[in-house]
């Protein structure tokens, strides 16, 4: 068995998961309540009454501990210029021409751009969540933000969906990487070739 | 296409959802969407008047219950009568609300009695308080009445004790009352009408 | 066919269309404030119809009350004082409460199939055991009617009486107008109603008067006889020219269909990326070495 | 109402002054826009408030409380002085022709007879003059300067606009358009109805008031026919049954009256009140008073009422002096009154000046309350805080609170505005033990006439022979009642042209008063209700409202007083040769080949009476004609002439500026001590003027859910001016306070009640809704009439609600 390197902690991964379940939760629950294709999902929720309950809480577990994943990780996401020319490269990474690409730190420019697009859009959906949380909040706000506030959060979900869509396929094409947050550990080999840099820092070599 | 072990385990897992969600019987039929039952189907309809102004505005009276001999009549809803040439069915706010003047908190249960100085309010049987106050009337009526006045004219009237009727009450109310009244003598007798 | 058909026309949430096969005669009811002495008989009738009774609130120094619509008062009296004319005051008294828009943003909005829905005879009602109480009929509304219960977290709002229109009766507010300010009856006899009585207040010199019978919202099954039909907003600000906000129309419009069908896309995407460009995968020498 | 509800919907012009029909009769005001929207027939409101009738006018104007007769003076002004009236109508049916007594005079606002002490009018020179043959002597050109034309010209020259605005505060311009207005109503072909209520009656002059209105419509030709009418929108369900029951402190059913002390003779007493005709040719239907009275004596005593004893006259109380219930409180504010009973009845907030009747209310040995609700009275007695602070413990009255059915609960019969007597049925059973009123005051009184019985004591006989023949003795059931209200043959009645002829049987209920007899025959409780239930059946219950002639008649629903007629003097509908003067909207026409009138209504007429035999419509006078001399009938003079209120923001009458005895009515009743609590402007500036809201009725339905949702708590409403001046928004609380006690209440600021120029200064008006109380499911709130004035109207006692003086600030 090759060596490993440790790219998670158990408390990073714990974190991660937490949002990872919060997310698949309020995205079902949220599609329950955004298109009638969707609104079976609320069976799984309890029903229509108990999803419209629960969503908003959900999602608030979810912002949260993004946001404290966030303060984690914001550092390791400044955008460098070897992540702009790996993104000028793009077609060669998904055609898994890899050879030649720039030497990356922990995190490729996609995951960058990707942890920022979901920055912003927690951010919406928390803000916008928030003024069309019944009954708690929503009759504080005039009507025309709770409209305003209504479309911010399905654009902001459905941006945030899409990432999470790209995020997740990211793991599965790219073998190698579930583990990191199941068991926190890296191959040196999955270490050296997508993130060289974090690799020579972590090992020295 | 090779299917590794984890993958297989991914596509089962969805499998196992898909049925299970649909063992949940999801993909709901078509959610009921029925008015409110006509609440008025059964009751009994009793033709009545308006007690308040004096427009008398045709009621319909709307009970539960057929009259059948263990029921207990309630009445749970009053609209106006559209065979009545005056109002044709409509009612003004205060008709409207005779619901609530029929099943006002404020209805009184039982003959009460205050004694005087007392605080509050004693129950009291109806015989009780008829003697009483008959007795009451009597004692007044039998020291006070004015068989003649200082001329020696005959008057025979009572004015230690006096009425006000109610103009609510029905004529045969008011019929017996003026009856009464001035069988006693009384003159101290008035209604609302003088206000 | 008939004025109390109750075939549902449309219902929230629900992307096929309901039976159609069988009309209806669309109703509507017409309010003349030209008429109404603001008695407030059509808010008690309402109540005591509907079995609901709101609070015993307080005076703040006006005649409304209660002060808003809530889930006790589906129609509530607003008064008005205006001198439109100087020297020449009018107390304009408009019953406020739903429209029964034909084009319902409440409908559009609703996410819960069922909760909305609207019948063949235009009445757009609200079934209460179908509503998860998501608030998204307020944001469709433009005329802000529908309203939360407090002890059940559902909206609430006139029903037009579906239950007496059903078994062929007129609402109960409208049975008990005193001064006929409120009538039923087929749109089209309510439209040629009004027709009599804006010329009617014409003679008597409001030269403006007029239906307001809004097609932002593709006409309504509650209209207004208006003295100042130039100027609802005089009416407790009735609004001149309602429509479903347009953030509520792409919302519900073409936003639903376009960003679920993205999303079903990104992971048809990755799917046959997958099966066209194969998993990434680090060489064997890569990982042992 | 001298017409009916339905009829309003004939008029082309309504003057609704003196009342708020649009919120305290909607269901009937609906006749008013029912006129509007098919006869384009349009509506004056003249009132001191922007009422909600108002807001469905045509034209409004405001009028300082209390100033009616000025406003309505000049309207007269305006018709004689413009020729503005009905002619054919005036000259043939009212007593324009008639000549006034040479002694009769009016000088500087008081008429001839004065008495400044007793306060008090000698009316012997208010009378017509009377010819040798027995007759009024009449001038038919209207020339002479006795007749009632010119005196009443004369009388009102001095009401002009000026001096009408300057009283009124009313625009003198917008005065002139509703002179112009009403003036149109004088043709032949065009009406006006007046709609009036507590707006008007709640003065020191309040009668006065609605005299001057019925002067106008008479001038108008506007009396008698279709769409026109001086009517009274009754309050109370019952109200006009109870006074055509005659249940006042002077009155016997039918509007007979008690006799006074005086009164000693039988006959006398008969002749003074069956009058004899004043012109050639006239009915004078009170001549048939003793029918009547007999006739109510034998439902009352039967077999003890016997022509050897005067059909018992002797046992009817007689009046030293009028017995009205600001008498009574007097009285038994001095002491002088042992026990009351308060059936239906909420006195200490419907009588004026609440600290008095709350004093005097403690000063009783005894009360009684029977009522369906708990009222402020039974419980004044009662600590409830700022809104009623007394200490229980020194009241030493009983007090006895006995509950009572509602309307829903019992059967009976009510009448109506319109006069028409409607027949209810019971829906449910009272809550509790309540009981009817039948009930309660047969239990009172079989109680009673047990004692007597076994006691003996002061003049038990009428006690012991009032008829009791009830099935159930202790529950008259309401049909007993009805059937003995309506009258009964006691032996056969027969026709008078022809005595074989047998009109009723011995024991059948009659068919109308028209059968009453003298002699014993008959037996009746209420004349003017005879024939609501006859041998047919209840008459009352009948529920066809079809309406041949689209008018609204509907002769065959439920039954109106008297006879079924539903227009009041209809005659005159008619020109003199008996042609409606409108065919469109004919009540009755002769019909020469049958000799009889007829048409969509009843006859108020001699059915059979020829055009050219001349007689005239107004068959209750024995003039047969209209009065505009009222003669020797009002308290304060035959001609209404304007009084300030006892309470008024003027320092004089501006009519009459030198003279204070007329300053305010010089025959209003005043009570030694009340002078006393009367507010001077100096302290209390502003008009106050006491009034109903649309949402509630009286004092009940603060105890009505329903209704106290939709008006919750006590408020007053005063001008944007004032509001400002006195640094008062709206929502604020503001005390408002009379000579008499303050109320504390939220203030509504509005541009509903405006500031008016009156006699070149300013004055405000303050409106106090008076439904509030301490009992009640409403917020509690403060008796409005601990602020009204202990003073009523000179001829009626009816208390000066409408306009007093008030004095407001912030609290």
């Amino acid at each position: 068995m090759s060596t490993s390197i440790q790219r998670y902690t158990a408390r990073e991964r714990s974190n991660h998961w937490v949002v990872a379940i919060a997310f698949i939760l309020a995205a079902l629950s949220g599609l329950a309540l955004f298109h009638p294709a969707f609104f079976f999902l609320t069976q799984l929720f309890g029903g229509g009454p108990w999803t419209r309950i629960l969503h908003p809480f959900i999602g608030a577990v979810m912002a949260l501990f993004f946001i404290a994943m966030a303060a984690r990780f914001w550092k390791l996401n400044r955008i460098t210029p070897a992540d702009r020319q790996w993104m000028a490269r793009i077609k060669d990474v998904l055609c898994n021409r890899d050879q030649g690409l720039p030497e990356l730190g922990k995190y490729n420019g996609g995951q960058k751009y990707l942890f920022w697009i979901m920055v912003l859009c927690m951010l919406l959906l928390l803000a916008s969540g928030i003024v069309i949380w019944q009954p708690w909040f929503a009759p504080y706000f005039p009507i025309w933000l709770l409209r305003v506030a209504v479309v911010l959060h399905a654009l902001a979900a459905w941006i945030l969906i899409l990432g999470i869509v790209v995020h997740v396929y990211a793991a599965i094409w790219v073998r190698g990487t579930i583990r990191a947050m199941t068991r926190g550990t890296v191959s040196e080999a999955w270490a050296k070739h997508h993130h060289r840099a974090w690799y020579r820092e972590m090992t020295g070599k | 296409m090779q299917v590794t072990r984890r993958q297989f385990f991914r596509i089962c897992a969805a499998g196992v959802g898909g049925s299970s969600l649909a063992a949940l019987g999801f993909a709901p039929g078509e959610a009921l969407a029925e008015v409110r039952a006509f609440k008025l189907a059964r009751a009994t309809e009793t033709r009545n008047t308006c007690p308040y102004c004096s427009v008398g505005c045709g009621l319909l009276m709307y009970s539960l219950g057929d009259k059948a001999k263990n029921a207990h009549t309630e009445i749970i809803h009053i609209e106006g009568d559209p065979d009545h040439p005056v109002n044709r069915g409509t009612l003004c706010p205060k008709g409207a609300g005779l619901l609530d003047f029929v099943h006002s908190p404020n209805r009184l249960k039982r003959p009460e009695y205050r004694a005087p100085g007392s605080k509050e309010w004693t129950p009291i049987s109806w015989d009780e308080a008829f003697t009483r106050i008959a007795r009451l009337m009597k004692d007044d009526r039998d020291r006070n009445f004015i068989a003649t006045n200082e001329k020696g004219e005959t008057v025979n009237r009572w004015v230690s004790t006096g009425m006000l009727a109610a103009s609510a009450s029905s004529n045969e109310t008011g019929y017996l009352t003026h009856k009464i009244a001035r069988s006693l003598g009384m003159l101290a007798f008035d209604n609302q009408a003088r206000v | 066919m008939a004025l109390q058909s109750l075939d549902i026309k449309a219902r929230s949430a629900t992307t096929t269309p309901s039976p159609q096969a069988r009309g209806a005669i669309p109703v509507a009811k017409l309010i003349d404030i030209s008429k109404c002495i603001g008695c407030k008989a059509c808010q008690v009738a309402c109540m005591e119809w509907n079995d609901l009774r709101d609070e015993i609130g307080s005076n703040v120094g006006i005649y409304d009350n209660p002060r808003d619509l809530s889930d006790q008062s589906w129609t509530v009296m607003r008064f008005s004082e205006v001198e439109v004319q100087q020297g020449r005051l009018e107390w304009l008294i408009r019953k406020d409460g739903c429209m029964h828009c034909a084009d319902p943003g409440c409908l559009k909005a609703c996410p819960a199939p069922g909760a909305i829905v609207k019948y063949a005879n235009g009445i757009v009602d609200f079934h209460e055991e179908n509503c998860i109480g998501c608030g998204y009929c307020l944001t469709g509304c433009p005329f802000d009617i529908p309203r939360f219960s407090k002890k059940d977290r559902k909206a609430y709002k006139c029903t037009l009486c579906s239950d007496r229109v059903a078994v062929g009766l007129e609402p109960a507010c409208v049975k008990i107008c005193p001064t006929g300010a409120i009538v039923f009856g087929s749109k089209e006899d309510m439209i040629h109603h009004a027709e009599g009585r804006i010329a009617d207040l014409k003679e008597r010199g409001y030269a403006n008067a007029a239906l307001y019978d809004p097609q932002g919202v593709g006409g309504t099954h509650v209209m207004y006889v208006l003295q100042h039909g130039d100027q609802p907003e005089l009416y407790a600000k009735l609004p001149k020219d309602p429509s479903v906000s347009p953030l509520v129309s792409l919302w519900k419009g073409v936003a639903k269909p376009l960003m679920s069908l993205g999303i079903g896309l990104a992971v048809f995407a990755g799917f046959f990326h997958f099966v066209s460009a194969g998993p990434k995968e680090v060489e064997e020498e890569e990982e042992r070495s | 109402m001298t017409n009916h509800w339905v009829d309003i919907k004939n008029t082309d012009l309504v003057l609704i002054m003196g009342g708020n029909a649009a919120e305290a009769h909607p269901c009937g005001f609906k006749w008013v826009t029912e006129a509007k929207a098919h006869r384009k027939a349009r509506l004056i409101v003249v009132d001191p408030r922007f009422t909600r009738s108002a807001a469905v006018s045509d034209f409004y104007t405001p009028i300082r409380a209390g100033s009616d007769i000025a406003f309505l003076g000049g309207v007269i002004h305006y018709l004689l002085s413009h020729d503005r009236i009905h002619h054919e109508y005036v000259k043939h049916y009212t007593d324009m022709s008639f000549l006034v007594k040479d002694d009769f005079g009016f000088e500087d606002g008081i008429f001839s007879g004065y008495n400044p002490e007793k306060r008090s009018y000698d009316k012997s020179s208010w009378g017509y003059q009377i010819g040798a043959d027995g007759y009024v002597v009449t001038d038919p050109t209207l020339q002479h300067p006795r007749c009632v034309y010119q005196m009443m010209k004369a009388h009102y020259s001095r009401y002009t606009p000026d001096m009408v605005s300057s009283i009124c505060g009313t625009p003198k311009e917008d005065f002139l358009k509703v002179c112009a207005m009403i003036a149109e109503t004088s043709a032949s072909n065009k009406t006006m109805t007046i709609m009036y209520a507590l707006g008007w009656t709640q003065h020191s002059q309040g009668s006065q008031m609605i005299r001057t209105g019925a002067m106008v419509q008479l001038l108008l030709g506007n009396i008698g026919v279709a769409g026109g009418g001086m009517n009274a929108l009754r309050g109370h369900s019952n109200i006009q049954g109870l006074t055509d029951l005659g249940l006042l402190s002077n009155l016997l059913p039918g509007y007979m009256t008690l006799p006074g002390d005086a009164e000693q003779d039988y006959a006398a007493y008969i002749a003074k009140r069956a009058f004899k005709p004043l012109r050639p040719g006239q009915l004078s239907y009170w001549s048939n008073y003793g029918k009547f009275h007999v006739s109510t004596m034998k439902a009352w005593y039967g077999d003890a009422a016997t022509a050897e004893n005067n059909w018992a006259y002797d046992w009817l109380p007689k009046l030293d002096k009028g017995y009205d219930i600001l008498q009574v409180f007097e009285n038994m504010n001095q002491g002088k009154v042992n026990g009351y009973v308060c059936q239906g009845f909420n006195p200490l907030s419907s009588a004026p000046c609440k600290v008095k009747v709350s004093g005097s209310l403690a000063k009783l040995k005894f009360l009684v309350t029977i009522d369906p609700l708990a009222t402020e009275t039974s419980e004044f007695w009662q600590n409830h805080g700022e809104y009623n602070d007394v200490d229980p413990a020194k009241i030493q009255t009983e007090v006895f609170r006995l509950p009572s059915t509602c309307f829903a609960e019992e059967d009976g019969s009510l009448v109506s505005s319109s006069r028409v007597l409607q027949w209810h049925w019971k829906a449910a059973e009272p809550p509790g033990d309540a009981r009817s009123d039948q009930e309660i005051m047969a239990g009172i009184f079989l109680k009673l006439r047990e004692l007597y019985q076994k006691e003996g004591g002061a003049f038990p006989d009428p006690i012991l022979n009032l008829t009791w023949k009830y099935k159930q003795p202790h529950f008259p059931s309401p049909e007993e009642l009805a059937k003995e209200f309506s009258g009964k043959a006691l032996k056969d009645v027969t026709d008078p042209k022809d005595p074989a002829k047998v009109l009723v049987k011995a024991g059948e209920q009659l068919n109308g008063f028209a059968e009453l007899r003298d002699d014993g025959s008959t037996a009746c409780g209420c004349w003017i209700f005879s024939g609501a239930w006859t041998e047919k059946g209840n008459l009352m219950a009948r529920r066809d409202n079809s309406d041949p002639f689209g008018i609204g008649q509907t002769l065959n629903w439920a039954f109106a007083w008297p006879a079924n007629r539903r227009v009041l003097y209809n005659r005159a509908s008619c020109d003199p040769s008996g042609k409606p003067y409108d065919p469109s909207r004919k009540l009755i026409a002769w019909d020469a080949a049958t000799g009889k009138w007829g048409g969509s209504d009843i006859p108020d007429f001699k059915p059979d009476s020829a055009p050219e035999d001349g007689m005239s419509p107004f068959i209750m006078n024995p003039e047969g004609v209209a009065r505009f001399f009222a003669v020797d009938k009002m308290a304060e003079g035959p001609f209404p002439e304007h009084y300030e209120p006892l309470e008024s923001p003027l320092a004089v009458n501006l009519l009459h500026p030198k003279n204070d005895k007329a300053r305010a009515n010089p025959a209003a009743r005043v009570f030694k001590g009340d002078w006393e609590t009367f507010g001077k402007a100096d302290k209390f500036p502003y008009v106050c003027t006491t009034y109903r809201l649309t949402e509630h009725f009286h004092f009940w339905t603060k105890h009505v859910r329903l209704n106290a949702i939709v008006q919750p708590e006590q408020f007053v409403e005063i001008g944007e001016e004032l509001a400002k001046d006195k640094g008062i928004k709206a929502g604020d609380h503001v005390r408002v306070k009379s000579n008499r006690g303050f109320i504390v209440a939220v203030a509504v600021v509005t541009k509903r009640v405006r500031t008016l120029d009156v006699g070149g200064r300013k004055v405000h008006t303050v409106g106090v809704p008076i439904h509030w109380g301490f009992t009640g499911v409403a917020k509690n709130g403060y008796i409005t009439n601990t602020l009204t004035p202990f003073v009523g109207d000179a001829n009626t006692q009816t208390p000066e609600f409408k306009s007093f003086l008030v004095d407001l600030e912030k609290v």
